[in-house]
């Protein structure tokens, strides 16, 4: 019985996110949609998309082979665990303990090494320009998330996500310097990891600067929608990870009964609203960078990081 | 079951096996059979010697008592001791020493002069186990020159490559070098009196410039055999060469015995270390990592990208290491043990997938005689057991989950988050950028692993060589299966491997990380439960059961039909398959934003004329700073003073006369104003 | 000469000389060739045999500890010497290098040095000794011209001149002692008797003694061939027959170095004299250095490990100047090593330039292709003096930088960078001699490879294992070099 | 020791030294062989009389050989060699004559500082002997190392080995002194036929290095 109690939240938020995902990338666009004086898609045309993808028949080219039948579903999967062990509305996951913020980290850098290999399988140009960019990308990103991941664990002390967010929650942290630099460098991570404006279009194709379009380009029918939910999936997660450790509020503690959880993915909804507003703004109102910026722009992200930690192991005041 | 106190006895005489079958690859000269008997041998010998090690090391921390042999230096004699920590390696080295052997037993039939590889063969393999079990100065050094000495033949077995004797010779005069250091640092720790015992070594005190002496001789000795840039020179050279079951145990198991050697020499036998040597092998330990794996990112020679990488891991346990001797000088005692225990598990999690990935490029390179990755590409159709295992090798290479090199590289990370409490500033600002480096170089090696990978598995083939690839037999297999199962169980089940690994570091430290058999669901838990934990176990069965889930799901509920056509690529398709990405052009983007100071690389675009039909030409040019800044310079200098001496060789006698008559004058002048 | 004991020593005396004159005159080269390897077998036997029963000390002979194991080693490398040089000779006699005539002088001559090298071992007297060592080098000289080529000549020639320019430094340092002696122990024979000399020297003049050991330095010195002076050394090697670079760089050298030896204890056993130690390690790591450097640029195979002879030899004067149990001990052992294993090293380059019909380096390439057991036997020794464990030079050498480091940290700095340099430049050598594409003739090897293997079996054994009594004796007279 | 003896023998060894430093001041071969013919003499005087005041007959031998030997089958037989080699009469120095003179100053200078400071309570004969001879032994050296001629060469050996006769007939009772001195010649005869027979005058100094590269078999 108690196995049951603490298993509803970890299933309700699986189901939640696999469930929300697409709905914040269809509200992501339609906001940008009507900043640009469009009226855009409906809310629900994600679904409808994933829908239509999985109904369809899967081309492959004739030389793809296992890994690249495979690789959907790994990435899937890693990013549907990733996103599984980040309190949304609650911090009582069962699991959470299972994978701490910077194994969600290599989660989800598992996922992008399928991605990547995936890209490469079938011996296409583009793929291969899609796969070399992303690692590329991941070579800042990664780093400047594990440096994020050292000033939240020494800010926190620990690494374990529901202890941070119930520290955070707690309120003894107060305004701090490390703090701020975090979600500095937390959402320019979070934008590279996404393949957002300015890193990468997620609107466009045959681009030659294009990144993760690129290298989804062989995927067809039910691996694309895979992919494509992944791709939601990680936007979702990115934004609840911010949200559960800047703006902690309305989160359930562990144990606690159905209102406080009803409240928390009230909230939840609110913050994924504000999260998704401020991105579609974000989006249009900056253009994309060349290619070779984007170095610049995501070692910013690892120097902020790394400015963080550093000011944080010098002193626990910061 | 045999007791803990014979267990050195029956490694020693497995020792003994893997020397008379060297001398009995002699005596066979080239028989036909003498492959498949030799190696099945060394593979017997080695198991038993690892199961000796690993009844010793579950025995826990007990020490079993020496051998001493009259031999060697006739007054001390040769000691042999298994404590834990030599348990450990012994065990690390004959894992990897007899599944290479199985290996070999099929990849060795694809040697042209196996006499040249088989009777060093189990020579090397003695001389790896003799060092770890060595209990004096003399006998370490011994063994480890001969482990040396014996890898160095097998670097030169395919010797009518220039380019491998080269390698030999870089190889060994660096590996001297490293032994002269280590040398001279027993040497001082043996005091004049020449007690060269590590019974009476660790009982001497060492006053603070002798103590940072031998440090710095035993990070240059060891560090030489490990690979620590700038000592790493040789290693890309010389593992690439040797046949790759060899290339496997060099990378895989040798560099290993190297980090023994610090971690015997720092931590068993010098005693407190002070807090800015750990500054020093922290500094080494990142550079060495970020560097190691932007040297193998744009390597195109597949065994030689895997060498790159090993020097870089070596930057990793370094860290480790360096973690492991701040907090010791600080006397964290836990922290000690949590970097150590990351220490020794990354020896083992590394000593697992480098020897699988030489495997797998050793049945590429069998395979298609390729190991020049732009002219393979496809090999996952032909050869999908190597391509399998070697995608789970670089899987775990690349410290991803939930295979086990993130474990290692998650408890470092850990370790690093420790450290705030360590009262030295130096320490505050060397730490976290450390940490930086490392996570610079994990997501580094990602993205080298994918490139190595899919270039040579994925894609189409770049050569006929390719194209026409088999698989490689079933040996072989069956070794690179065992070791991809064996990261796998090591990634999901660490908690088991850190628990054996708790009386190595108490023995060390005196102290040690916490019980994991206690934690629920096989969880691991270095410091506390509420401050970190992972499972790789459910982490593995998540993503399995999420991904079996979402895959059934789709095909009962959703399309399960496939059609196969041409390639899409944007409506583009070329069927040349040298339009696809290459290891150069994969590597393209890093190399711009790391190279241009790193390598100091510069790219050339020359572009016909307008109506010429010839070709344009794209050039790379890449430069080894640390070849022309240290190596270079000091050949150079060996030169010009062999040059300036040599004209003493083609003097008159009437010179060489002056020469005695000024020896002779000068002599008697230091009479006349000395005495 | 009452008190000379007619038993083994007297054998080890009296075979070489008898054989020198039985040679002189016997015509056939095969039956001169065996009656040599007769002799020096029973020379050997002899030596040997000393090992059981030691004559007391007599006015002009004596055996004790220090010179029991040179007399043992010179036999038996001369026993093994002669073997290969039976096999040697007969391919020189082939090709029409040597005549007939030539080689019964060469028999004869090769007895007549070990007879001097015999001597200057067992003899007490100062004087006796230095005749002996220059009887031997005269010896030598004759051998290392009997080629009659330009190179040979000049080779003999610079030997000639320079030795007899040691020679005579030498001569004058020995006078010095007598003159030293002279006013404790008596004029005459006792002032020139090594056991009388060691035990008054406590008397001695300090002072006069440290003039005369400079120039004992010098003039022995030239004969062990430590730099500057030792440039009559690679040309000889280089030059002259393989069986005699071998003897040269493994016994002459020895013997030339035991004589200095004989008068480091004397001056050990002094008070108020200069430390011969710095002397020493200074010319000790002069050589070391110098010729580590020189070994880069050699072309001539053999003209090579006679500069790492020399090397060696700096190492071994290094080690007994620094003293001490330690570096005694290591360099008694580092002789021995280093003479079994650099005439294991002449062996096989003899054969191996016999069959290539080349010294030079570059025109000998893949030997253990084409002739894998001289090949690796190359290597082997290579790697033994080289100082590569297990074999027996990585003991001594072990010992010598450990004890130095310990000691004085900034002498063992540029020993191990003279080893190291040295080890380089052999290394890039062997190479490509022993590996590699094949180059030159690949004709089988008519060789004795016996000689060889059983110097690099002892060096190996000795890396490993040292016999209880080999030790007692290298301790007992290490304690006596102070 | 009555101080005539010590007078006579301490003048004759003083006159060694003189002629010595005369032997580098000599720019002319043939010159140079009369100078050392003499200073053999003096050498044999000095011998003969060692053997009067030790009452040791054996040295008459010696200084017999030095008489006979050096004093004129050399000699003679070097200016025979000399004209048929067509040496240069002129002697080829690498140092001036002026600066090898000073250098000859200097190293008598040293060898006295050398023997006259550390042999105080040794006899005063041998000592001052011993000075004398060292010094003879340093100049014969000399001569060598700054002496192009392989004529004069020889004869800075001789010279050289002059001295050491000095130092060992001055050494009072000391054993073999005239099996040296029968060695030395032996030596030196070897030499001089050595330089007749091979007519090696350009291996013993040249100054054509090219040859020289070309016989050592090995390029610079």
């Amino acid at each position: 019985m108690d196995v049951i109690v603490n298993l509803a939240p970890q299933a309700g938020q699986m189901l939640l996110v696999l469930l929300l995902a697409p709905l914040l990338t269809g509200f992501v666009r339609i906001v940008k949609a009507r900043l640009l004086r469009r009226r855009g898609p409906p809310l629900l045309q994600p679904y409808r998309d994933l829908l239509r993808l999985l109904r369809k028949e899967a081309v492959l080219a004739e030389n793809a082979s296992w890994l690249f039948r495979c690789a959907p579903y790994l990435i899937f999967a890693g990013t549907w665990v990733a996103a599984a062990l980040i309190p949304t509305f609650g911090t009582g996951l069962m699991f959470s303990w299972s994978a701490d913020l910077i194994a969600i980290t290599a989660l989800l850098g598992s996922a992008r090494f399928f991605l990547a290999l995936a890209g490469m399988d079938v011996g296409t140009s583009f793929g291969g320009i899609g796969s070399s960019r992303e690692v590329m990308i991941a070579t800042f990103a990664e780093p400047a998330m594990i440096m994020i991941v050292f000033t939240l664990a020494l800010i926190a002390g620990s690494t374990q996500l529901s202890t941070i967010a119930g520290f955070m929650l707690s309120g003894g942290v107060g305004l701090r310097v490390s703090l701020g630099l975090a979600l500095v460098a937390l959402t320019m991570v979070a934008i590279a990891e996404n393949a957002r404006i300015p890193i990468d279009n997620p609107a466009t194709h045959l681009e030659l600067t294009m990144v993760h379009e690129a290298m989804v380009l062989e995927y067809s029918g039910r691996h694309l929608a895979m992919i494509e939910l992944s791709a939601m999936l990680k936007l979702l997660l990115y934004v609840s990870l911010i949200a559960c450790v800047f703006t902690p509020w309305g989160l359930a503690p562990d144990g606690a009964g159905p209102i406080p959880h009803f409240i928390g993915i009230g909230a939840y909804f609110l913050k994924l609203a504000v999260a998704g507003t401020l991105l579609a703004i974000f989006e249009t109102s900056i253009a994309k960078m060349r290619v070779f910026r984007v170095p610049e722009f995501l070692g910013a992200a690892l120097m902020l990081g790394l400015l963080a930690a550093l000011l944080r192991f010098m002193s626990r005041s910061f | 079951m045999m007791p803990p106190a014979m267990t050195l006895p029956i490694i020693l005489f497995s020792v003994c096996g893997f020397l008379g079958l060297a001398v009995m690859a002699v005596a066979l000269g080239s028989s036909r059979r003498a492959t498949p008997v030799l190696y099945g041998g060394a593979s017997i010998v080695s198991l038993v010697a690892l199961i000796a090690s690993l009844i010793q090391l579950v025995a826990g921390g007990h020490v079993t008592p020496g051998l001493t042999l009259p031999m060697g230096v006739p007054w001390i004699g040769v000691h042999f001791r298994l404590d834990a920590l030599s348990s450990f390696f012994v065990a690390v080295i004959d894992l990897g020493a007899a599944v290479a052997s199985l290996y070999a037993i099929g990849y060795g039939r694809h040697e042209h002069e196996p006499l040249r590889v088989l009777p060093f063969y189990p020579a090397f393999l003695a001389g790896m186990n003799l060092v770890v079990l060595a209990g004096d100065a003399f006998t370490f050094l011994v063994s480890w020159e001969f482990m040396s000495l014996s890898s160095w033949a097998l670097v030169m077995a395919h010797h009518r490559d220039p380019g491998n004797i080269r390698a030999g010779y870089i190889y060994l005069l660096t590996a001297s070098f490293g032994t002269l250091c280590l040398l001279l640092a027993f040497g001082l720790m043996a005091g004049p009196a020449g007690g060269y015992t590590f019974e009476t070594i660790r009982t001497a005190h060492y006053s603070g410039w002798v103590a940072a002496l031998v440090l710095a001789l035993v990070l240059l000795g060891a560090g030489s055999k490990a690979g620590l840039v700038p000592l790493h020179v040789w290693l890309p050279l010389a593992h690439p060469a040797a046949p790759s079951h060899v290339s496997a145990l060099m990378s895989g198991v040798m560099t290993k015995v190297a980090v023994y050697a610090f971690i015997r020499v720092v931590f068993d036998l010098l005693g407190e270390p002070s807090w800015w040597s750990s500054m020093v092998v922290l500094a080494l330990g990142g550079v060495t990592a970020v560097l190691g794996v932007l040297y193998a990112l744009i390597q195109q020679d597949i065994k030689r990208l895997l060498a790159y990488s090993t020097v870089e891991n070596i930057g990793i346990i370094y860290i480790g290491l360096g973690l492991a001797l701040a907090f010791q000088a600080n006397g964290v005692t836990a922290g000690t043990a949590l970097a150590l225990t990351a220490v020794l598990l990354h020896v083992l999690n590394h000593s697992l997938f480098k020897s699988l990935l030489f495997f797998g490029a050793g049945a590429v390179l069998s395979a298609t005689g390729e190991r020049d990755m732009d002219r393979l590409g496809g090999l996952i159709h032909r050869m999908p057991v190597t391509a399998f295992t070697f995608l789970v090798g670089s899987v775990a290479i690349s410290a991803l989950p939930p295979l086990n090199g993130f474990v290692s590289e998650w408890m470092t990370f850990q370790a690093i988050l420790l450290s705030p409490n360590l009262p030295q500033w130096g320490l505050k600002f060397m730490i976290p950028a450390v940490g930086a480096l490392l996570a610079l170089s994990a997501a580094l090696a990602a993205a080298c692993f994918v490139r190595g990978f899919g270039i040579t598995f994925l894609g189409r083939p770049r050569a006929q060589a390719a194209a026409q690839a088999r698989e490689t037999d079933r040996f072989s297999q069956s070794a690179m299966l065992l070791l991809a199962l064996l990261c796998l169980l090591a990634g999901i089940l660490p908690g088991v491997v850190i628990d054996a690994l708790a009386p190595v570091i108490q023995s060390l430290i005196g102290g040690r990380m916490p019980l994991q058999g206690n934690v629920p669901w096989l969880s691991i838990v270095p410091i506390a439960a509420s401050r970190s934990s992972y499972n790789g176990l459910l982490v593995f069965l998540f993503i399995a059961a999420s991904a079996w889930i979402a895959a059934l799901a789709i095909h009962r509920f959703a399309s399960h039909a496939v059609r196969r056509s041409a390639a899409w690529d944007c409506g583009y398709p070329d069927p040349s398959p040298l339009t696809q990405y290459s290891a150069g052009s994969f590597s393209q983007p890093i190399r711009r934003i790391y190279g241009a100071t790193i390598f100091e690389a510069r790219e050339r675009i020359e572009m016909p004329a307008p109506g010429d039909t010839g070709p344009a030409r794209f050039r790379v040019d890449l430069k080894d700073l640390v070849w022309d800044w240290l190596y270079a310079p000091i050949a150079g200098i060996v030169n010009f003073t062999a040059g300036r001496l040599n004209h003493l060789q083609f003097l008159t006698i009437r010179r060489y006369l002056s020469l005695v008559f000024v020896a002779l004058i000068v002599l008697l002048l230091v009479l006349a104003i000395w005495m | 000469m009452t008190a000379l004991p007619v038993d083994a020593v007297a054998a080890v005396l009296l075979i070489p000389i008898g054989a020198a004159a039985l040679l002189a005159v016997l015509p056939s080269y095969r039956l001169s060739a065996r009656l040599n390897v007769l002799a020096t077998f029973l020379t050997l036997l002899a030596a040997l045999s000393l090992l059981a029963v030691r004559p007391a000390p007599g006015q002009f002979l004596l055996i004790d500890d220090l010179n029991v194991v040179f007399i043992v080693l010179n036999t038996l490398v001369g026993f093994t010497t002669s073997v290969f040089s039976a096999t040697y000779i007969a391919h020189e006699i082939e090709v029409g290098r040597l005549t007939p005539a030539s080689l019964r002088f060469y028999h004869a001559m090769y007895q007549v040095m070990m007879f001097g090298m015999n001597l200057a071992l067992v003899s007490n007297n100062i004087g006796v000794m230095w005749v002996a060592i220059e009887l031997a080098t005269l010896t030598t000289v004759m051998m290392v011209g009997i080629y009659r080529t330009p190179q040979a000549l000049e080779a003999a020639w610079k030997y000639f001149i320079l030795g007899s320019v040691g020679i005579a430094l030498a001569l004058f340092g020995t006078i010095l002692v007598y003159m030293a002696a002279r006013p404790v122990v008596g004029e005459g024979l006792d002032g020139m008797t090594w056991t009388i000399l060691v035990r008054n020297v406590a008397a001695f003049d300090p002072a006069l003694l440290n003039v005369a050991f400079v120039f004992l330095l010098l003039g022995y010195g030239t004969k062990v061939g430590l730099a500057p002076l030792h440039a009559w050394l690679p040309d000889a090697h280089a030059e002259g027959p393989t069986p005699i670079s071998a003897v040269l760089s493994g016994l002459l050298l020895n013997v030339a170095l035991y004589a200095l030896l004989r008068f480091k204890i004397l001056l050990a056993a002094a008070p108020g004299v200069i430390a011969p130690g710095p002397l020493m390690v200074t010319m000790g790591l002069t050589s070391l250095i110098f010729a580590a450097f020189m070994l880069y640029r050699r072309r001539d195979i053999k003209r090579m490990f006679a500069y790492s002879s020399i090397e060696h030899m700096g190492i071994i004067a290094f080690a007994f100047g620094m003293g001490g149990p330690l570096a005694n001990f290591a360099g008694l052992l580092h002789m021995t090593m280093h003479s079994l294993t650099k005439s294991a090293i002449f062996f096989a380059v003899g054969h191996i330039s016999q069959i290539k019909g080349t010294q030079k380096i570059a025109e000998i390439r893949g030997l253990t292709v084409t002739h894998p057991v001289l090949g690796w036997g190359l290597v082997l020794g290579v790697m033994a003096i080289t100082g590569m464990p297990p074999l027996g030079i990585f003991m001594s050498e072990f010992l010598v930088v450990s004890s130095t480091f310990a000691r004085e940290p900034l002498l063992a700095i540029p020993l191990v960078l003279g080893l190291l340099v040295a080890f380089g430049a052999l290394l890039l050598r062997l190479g490509t001699v022993a590996f590699g594409e094949p180059l030159g003739s690949t004709a089988p090897a008519e060789a004795s490879y016996v000689p060889m293997f059983a110097h690099l079996a002892l060096v190996f054994v000795a890396g490993i294992y040292l016999p209880g009594p080999v030790v007692v004796w290298f301790q007992h007279v290490a304690s006596q070099l102070g | 020791m009555d101080q005539f003896a010590f007078d006579v023998a301490h003048l004759l060894a003083g006159g060694l030294v003189l002629i010595s430093l005369t032997m580098l001041y000599q720019d002319r071969l043939s010159a140079l062989i009369r100078v050392f013919a003499l200073h053999a003499v003096v050498l044999a005087l000095s011998v003969a009389w060692q053997a009067a005041i030790q009452h040791a007959p054996h040295l008459y031998i010696t200084a017999a050989i030095a008489l006979l030997f050096k004093a004129i089958i050399i000699p003679v037989s070097l200016l025979r060699i000399m004209k048929q080699l067509g040496v240069h009469r002129e002697i080829d120095t690498v140092v001036g004559i002026g600066p090898t003179m000073l250098a000859g100053i200097g190293l008598i200078a040293l060898s006295m500082v050398v023997m006259l400071r550390v042999t105080a309570e040794s006899d005063p004969l041998a000592r001052e002997d011993l000075a004398f001879a060292l010094s003879v032994v340093l100049l014969g050296l000399l001569m060598m190392v700054t002496r192009r001629n392989v004529v004069s060469q020889v004869i800075g050996f001789m010279s050289l080995e002059n001295g050491l006769i000095l130092a060992a007939t001055g050494a009072k009772g000391m054993p073999l002194v005239v099996e040296i001195s029968v060695a030395f010649s032996v030596l030196i005869a070897f030499i001089v036929i050595g330089i007749f027979l091979f007519r090696i005058r350009e291996r013993f100094d040249t100054v054509d290095v090219q040859a020289l590269e070309r016989l050592r078999g090995e390029d610079p």
